[in-house]
């Protein structure tokens, strides 16, 4: 479990020739006449692939804040909704409502992603010495307030309307919808296997093991002379660009943002995922975000087969995912693949 | 684990590439060109007679005696915001789905109603939306709300299916939807459409009869959402237009236990009335704190707040005030009253003789068209509502009607249902009144009176 | 109005928060957690109330009393079944498993209570004190005309009772000494012959008996609704953080703060924003931990 | 010239002074042993000199800098490095981890070589495992070195947290309480490291209870009591001190 034992094999390079080849593949998709079709039943799982991959970044940004470094985020959307708003803000053209200035989007994403990042060295100069759970609340309460800012300031964040008219460059360039969602899906594929790399690098060297020296025993790390406010700053920073990073590129796909996009729900969504994967390890963090996803999807088809009314089963979905959350820390503490020993959660 | 997810997808379209197009069922295929295969949703490539679009939603590939099965797709908000509305809307759906069933049913098929839940989520809408359309192959959708609508407008335009939705009122859509007038071209078409009144209709019609009744300067209390926002801005648009002055406008945020202190601000300025608009829980309480304060004056209750329950719980202070309501009471409200009924037992509200509509008006659609495809139904959306024709209150008789060559015009529950070119409806504005037993209907603005308010074109 | 109407306003809204955060300020200065589902127990003491005063013959004084107790039966099978048996994983884990019992309670209500919201039956009367002059002071008018109503008077009655009777109960009964020597210091407590378990069974119930109670009265204002208590755990939980982690005295304090300010930046902030005044409470709670963590007056919640 | 030293230090808690205004000065090379009985202020002197909790009054130099007040990471890297009372170990890393981590100057440490997996980082990181290893072997703990060390006894806590200090090569090492619930074999070995590392020029300071191997150990004895000075000086005279008897007899001994 050393570090630099495990970096010949990294999945870190195999993920960036993967993510390399997505995005090749993606733009193969997107600059010539090739086509794809997808039979339609496929969709869904198309669309809700897209948002995993979004998501995805989201997590990863997560992880290495909670699971390497052990600084306590809940309000990790507040970074998602900053860069999605950046994003469109700068590029929307003739927006209904709020500010759009119409510049490239290519910038509109690089401000975005910087918006975030400010915000969160701002929140991390300011609370990162809180105890885990108060961090977990001053996080929560930006979300919150940056909720209510987007919401009540019309005439900038278009109110409940949002940003519309945000550019879509990959479905300006594919017209056919088929198409149009796999090279979607492989670009921004793509850029999450990126990120992979990126943060699989950054914790498998000497760098991650500073930071789970961290999240392990502050004090101890400072005394061997390690500057714990310096990383830990780092971390939820970089975490926070990340988010902005997913946020910009959801932008740019969806081609809009509002408030709706951005509730506490998307949150909840990352953290069960991370937990239930196992925090601390990337993959695992994808793929516990996967099995949460991937059952919220699969339990709409349940609909059809269950007996009961379409009412009860809205809410008795949302009863199972909030049990899912009290189960997974009572039973499985360390997640399905994470190292109870790894994690301290061992008892 | 996302690296064997797109690893996966990546190497079946390789594959495809490499290997044709043979994997039945699961795989896809690739193309150069693309029009080849058909179907890639065409716009405008279709011809008229429908088969060329190729489309595989609804009458799953049928060539001469039509689908045995219709699907309407309805997301619905059966948990979140405005949950409480949804058991009449989807009553309401549900009545017209057994009535155009009993009367044969579109094309000869069996009308099905598939609802799920976005929980007013527009994350959410878009993977049901998507799943209504392409999994459970519905035709149509007859569902969403302004804040779904409105930031997935590029998605539902992607999606070239006709939107047929009971609930926005949003100004967003006054200029957007509809076929522009233009049925037989699907390239400009905007495929939302409502049945429900826009606020800026019965707004302006509220707004007027404020005027009338002497009330030249208005304060404002009003929550800070989208709906309540478009409400108001509807309102002044007509009242500041034609002479009124707002002396003050206070937003709050909706669930708050006391609205005592945006209260006491708004009451503060000088005013003759004051318009409340707000969601009926928040109001029930702004209202009590109002009557409990004794600050008197004139209300003006949104729409939405035309409700027993409002008045029962603010008590006799309330006596007087009054609302402006899109009329509930279209052509045939009492042909859908009677049939509703026999559903069930859910409150209507202001939507559910919308979503009536909203589920014939695209039945006969379908009749007209002669076949299920979601292009089909966007053609004739307009002609089964606009224009001359013999008049229709429902689907049996437009069925009948069709079958027998002529040409129909829906009137409908809500509304009568004359399509604009953006997709919107105009309906008459009901002014009903607090008194001691609910609220009576006092003064009724005909339709055409409230389309002199609204300038063509803009609406 | 003046000044003065609105910090009457500002104290009923402070009373209801206060009577909530105490019973959130126990169970984190006791059990050490974060319980993000408290609101859930404010929407259950609202039901119970409300059934109670369909179902028995009393006034609304018995329905209180049934909702208060039908909140510590709550809350303690609650604890018992979903937070006792992770005490020791510490707050986060503990955090987490409230926000997912949260999610789970608050549908649960929805699907057995029904979505539309419902109402207490109540009788208001206003009490009106227009003889006060004003005092201008620039734009802001410090005193002037005021009113309180039967409603007012009564939900900072409950409060103030509910302060005597926690203060009574933190410095004359020996399990509320328990509880003080507790938040203290929880391993000397057990050295002390202190019966750990017990007195956290203890804050649970207490906590559950304050969660009924303060359900009840914002039902009462508002409405009975699955999101009844959610739409308020935010404010009682700037309120308790912004006092002092842990404290009940602060967890007065806080509320009312709080309160206040929401009463006063509806008033005062310019009209475009008068809809940020919850947010405005956020401000002033991360505010007050960047210039002292540890609350008005509390313990240290900073690590390094 | 004295190598570190601290003047008048002052801390209070809740009103109680821990240390009063306390002055040690520690030579280079010496071997110094700090004892006292229980709340003497040991723990307190160590704290404020470490850097762990900043003194409310007087100074802490080190090498001839004033040091008062600077963080435990800008100690390490002056060359001040401490071990503290009940070991904390990195619990949920390997022992082999919990040694490298405290290497210095590794560049693989900074964002930017450590995403571009520069040749700097490598090439350290070759050296910090060489020496990780060796000191790993020197403590005995090689069997251990990829178990996590939450998995190791109290002795062998005591050893890596050694080890671990040690990967940084100090000037000054601080041990706070290194032979306490440790068999009287593995104590052996303990104090034998220390006198090598000694021996090779380290200066060391101790807190311990264990009066005998630390009398055995030190060159210099410095006693606490209510958080001053009682007495300084060679072992063997310190403990026939009348007041230190008494201290320890008399008073809460243990």
């Amino acid at each position: 479990m050393s570090v630099l034992d495990r970096l010949p094999s990294g999945h870190g390079d195999r993920a960036l020739i993967a993510g390399v080849v997505c995005l090749l593949v993606g733009a193969l998709f997107a600059l010539t006449p090739l086509r794809v079709q997808l039979p339609s039943a496929f969709y869904v799982f198309v669309e809700v692939g897209i948002l995993f991959v979004i998501y995805g970044i989201l997590v990863l940004g997560l992880d290495l804040q909670y699971g390497h470094t052990g600084l306590v985020n809940f309000g990790h959307v507040v970074f998602f909704a900053v860069g999605a708003y950046a994003t469109a803000m700068l590029s929307a053209q003739d927006t209904f409502a709020g500010i759009g200035l119409g510049y490239p989007w290519p910038l509109g994403l690089a401000v975005g992603v910087i918006a975030a990042a400010i915000l969160g060295a701002a929140v991390s100069l300011t609370s990162i010495r809180l105890r885990g759970d108060f961090l977990a609340i001053v996080t929560l309460a930006t979300a919150e307030i940056f909720h209510s800012v987007f919401v009540n300031f019309e005439d900038i964040f278009g109110g409940n309307v949002g940003i519309l008219g945000v550019p879509r460059p990959i479905a300006a360039l594919v017209a056919d919808g088929d198409t149009r969602l796999v090279a979607t899906l492989l670009v921004l594929g793509g850029i999450t296997l990126l990120t992979f790399t990126v943060v699989t690098r950054l914790t498998h060297a000497p760098y991650g093991r500073v930071l789970r020296a961290i999240r392990a025993d502050e004090l101890v790390t400072r005394s061997v002379g390690k500057s714990t406010i310096t990383y830990k700053t780092q971390a939820f920073v970089y975490g926070a660009a990340l988010a902005g990073l997913a946020g910009g590129l959801f932008a740019l796909y969806n081609g809009a943002v509002a408030p709706g996009f951005f509730t506490i729900q998307v949150t909840v969504t990352i953290w069960i995922g991370m937990l239930l994967g196992g925090a601390a390890n990337h993959r695992a963090v994808l793929a516990g975000l996967a099995i949460i996803m991937g059952l919220r999807l699969v339990s709409r088809f349940a609909l059809d087969v269950t007996p009961v009314s379409s009412d009860v089963f809205a809410s008795a979905r949302l009863i199972v995912v909030g049990l899912i959350l009290v189960a997974v820390i009572r039973y499985r503490p360390a997640g399905i693949w994470g190292d109870a020993q790894e994690l301290g959660v061992d008892q | 684990m996302s690296s064997d997810i797109t690893g996966r997808v990546n190497r079946r379209t390789l594959l495809t590439v490499v290997g044709g197009s043979g994997i039945a069922g699961l795989s896809g295929c690739v193309g150069f060109g693309g029009d080849g295969e058909g179907g890639d949703g065409g716009d405008g490539s279709g011809s008229d007679d429908g088969d060329g679009s190729g489309s595989d939603d609804g009458n799953g590939g049928s060539d001469d005696g039509g689908p045995d099965t219709i699907v309407f797709g309805q997301p619905g908000a059966q948990t979140g915001s405005f949950d409480f509305l949804q058991p009449g809307v989807s009553q309401a759906a549900d009545a017209a789905v057994r009535h155009i069933n009993e009367a044969g049913g579109p094309l000869g098929a069996e009308l099905e109603l598939v609802r799920r839940d976005t929980a007013v989520d527009p994350q959410e809408a878009r993977t049901v939306t998507t799943q209504l359309v392409e999994n459970d192959d519905a035709a149509a959708i007859v569902g969403l709300f302004s804040s779904e609508i409105n930031p997935l407008w590029d998605f539902l335009q992607d999606l070239q299916t006709p939107v047929v939705t009971p609930w926005p009122g949003s100004t967003f859509l006054d200029t957007r939807g509809g076929d522009k007038g233009t049925p037989d071209d699907v390239s400009d078409d905007e495929w939302v459409w409502r049945t429900v009144v826009g606020d800026t209709v019965h707004t302006g019609g509220s707004a007027v009869y404020a005027l009338e009744e002497g009330f030249e300067t208005l304060g404002i209390i009003n929550g800070n959402t989208e709906g309540e926002r478009s409400y108001v801005d509807g309102f002044l648009s007509v009242y500041e237009e034609n002479g009124g002055t707002v002396a003050e406008r206070v937003e709050v945020e909706l669930g708050s236990s006391s609205y005592q202190s945006a209260l006491s601000r708004l009451f503060d300025a000088e005013f003759d009335a004051f318009l409340v608009s707000m969601p009926q829980e928040s109001a029930i309480t702004a209202l009590s704190d109002w009557s409990d304060g004794g600050y008197g004056r004139q209300p003006i209750l949104s729409d939405t707040l035309a409700q027993q329950a409002v008045i029962d719980q603010v008590g006799s202070d309330l006596h007087g005030a009054w609302a402006a309501s899109p009329g509930r009471s279209g052509p045939s409200y009492d042909t859908f009253e009677s049939i509703y009924l026999e559903e069930g037992d859910a409150e209507i509200n202001g939507w559910t003789p919308p979503s009536w509509d909203a589920v014939q008006v695209t039945a006969l659609a379908i009749e007209r068209a002669g076949e299920a495809t979601p292009e089909a139904i966007q053609r004739n959306l307009g002609p089964v509502s606009r224009g001359e024709g013999t008049t229709v209150s429902t689907f049996a008789e437009g069925k009948e009607a069709l079958a027998n060559g002529e040409e129909i015009t829906y009137e409908g529950a809500a509304t009568p249902v004359d399509f604009t070119e953006h997709g919107n409806v105009f309906g008459s504005v009901t002014i009903s009144t607090a008194e001691e037993g609910g609220f009576v209907e006092t003064t009724e603005v005909p339709a055409e009176d409230v389309r002199e308010y609204v300038a063509e074109g803009e609406y | 109005m003046g000044l003065l109407q609105e910090l009457i306003f500002g104290l009923v809204t402070g009373s209801y928060i206060a009577i909530a955060a105490i019973g959130f300020t126990l169970i984190y200065g006791i059990v050490n957690m974060i319980n993000f589902a408290y609101g859930e127990y404010l929407t259950l003491g609202a039901f119970i109330g409300f059934l109670a005063a369909n179902a028995l013959p009393g006034p609304l004084p018995v329905a209180v009393v049934a909702a208060m107790i039908g909140g510590g039966i709550v809350s303690i099978v609650l604890a018992r079944g979903f937070f006792t048996p992770i005490n020791n994983t510490g707050p986060v884990p503990m955090l987490l498993t409230s926000i997912g019992l949260g999610i789970a309670l608050r549908n649960a209500i929805r699907l057995v209570g029904g979505r539309s919201a419902r109402y207490f039956e109540t009788e208001t009367s206003t009490f009106r004190f227009d003889a006060i002059p004003d005092l201008a002071v620039g734009p802001v008018d410090l005193l002037g005309g005021v009113f309180v109503t039967s409603e007012h008077l009564i939900v900072i009655g409950s409060a103030v009772a509910v302060f005597v009777a926690i203060h009574a109960l933190l410095t004359r009964t020996d399990v509320g000494i328990a509880m003080r020597a507790m938040g203290d210091d929880e391993s000397l407590a057990r050295v002390r012959g202190i019966d750990t378990q017990l007195i956290r069974d203890s804050v649970w119930v207490l906590a559950g008996v304050l969660a009924g109670l303060a359900g009840v009265l914002m039902a009462v204002q508002t409405n009975v609704s699955a999101d009844t208590g959610f739409s308020h755990i935010l404010q009682i939980l700037s309120a308790a953080i912004l006092g002092g982690a842990g404290s009940p005295y602060g967890a007065i304090l806080g509320a009312y703060v709080i309160g206040i300010v929401l009463a006063v930046s509806t008033a005062f902030l310019p009209s475009s924003m008068t809809g940020l005044s919850s947010a405005a409470a956020f401000v002033i709670l991360i505010a007050v931990l960047l210039v002292k963590p540890s609350g008005i007056a509390g313990t240290e919640v900073r690590e390094a | 010239m004295s190598l570190l030293s601290a003047e008048g230090l002052v801390k209070e808690f809740g009103g109680l002074r821990a240390i009063d205004e306390l002055s040690v000065s520690i030579d280079d090379g010496e071997l110094v042993g700090v004892m006292g009985p229980n709340g003497a202020g040991k723990s307190t002197f160590f704290n404020c000199v470490s850097g762990v909790i900043p003194p409310d009054d007087g100074t802490v130099t080190l090498k001839g800098t004033d040091v008062t007040g600077d963080s435990p990471e800008s100690l390490a890297h002056r060359g001040l490095v401490r071990t503290f009372q009940n070991t904390r170990e990195l619990e949920t890393m390997t022992v082999r981890d919990n040694v490298r981590l405290a290497a210095p100057d590794q560049p693989g440490e900074r964002t930017l070589p450590a995403l571009l997996r520069s040749g700097s980082m490598t090439e350290r990181e070759a050296a910090v495992r060489e020496r990780a290893d060796e000191l790993i072997e020197m403590f005995e703990l090689d069997h251990l070195a990829d178990e996590y060390s939450s998995n190791l006894s109290g002795g062998q806590r005591k050893l890596l947290e050694l080890a671990r200090t040690l990967m940084l090569d100090p000037d000054v090492l601080m041990l706070d309480e290194p032979f306490a619930g440790v068999n009287p074999t593995l104590t052996r070995e303990i104090a034998d490291h220390v006198r090598d590392l000694n021996a090779d020029g380290m200066t060391v300071v101790i807190i311990e209870h264990e009066l005998e191997t630390l009398t055995e150990l030190v060159d210099r004895l410095v006693v606490l009591q209510q958080g001053r000075l009682l007495v300084e000086g060679d072992p063997e005279v310190v403990l026939e001190d009348e007041r230190v008897i008494e201290a320890y007899l008399g008073g809460d001994a243990e």
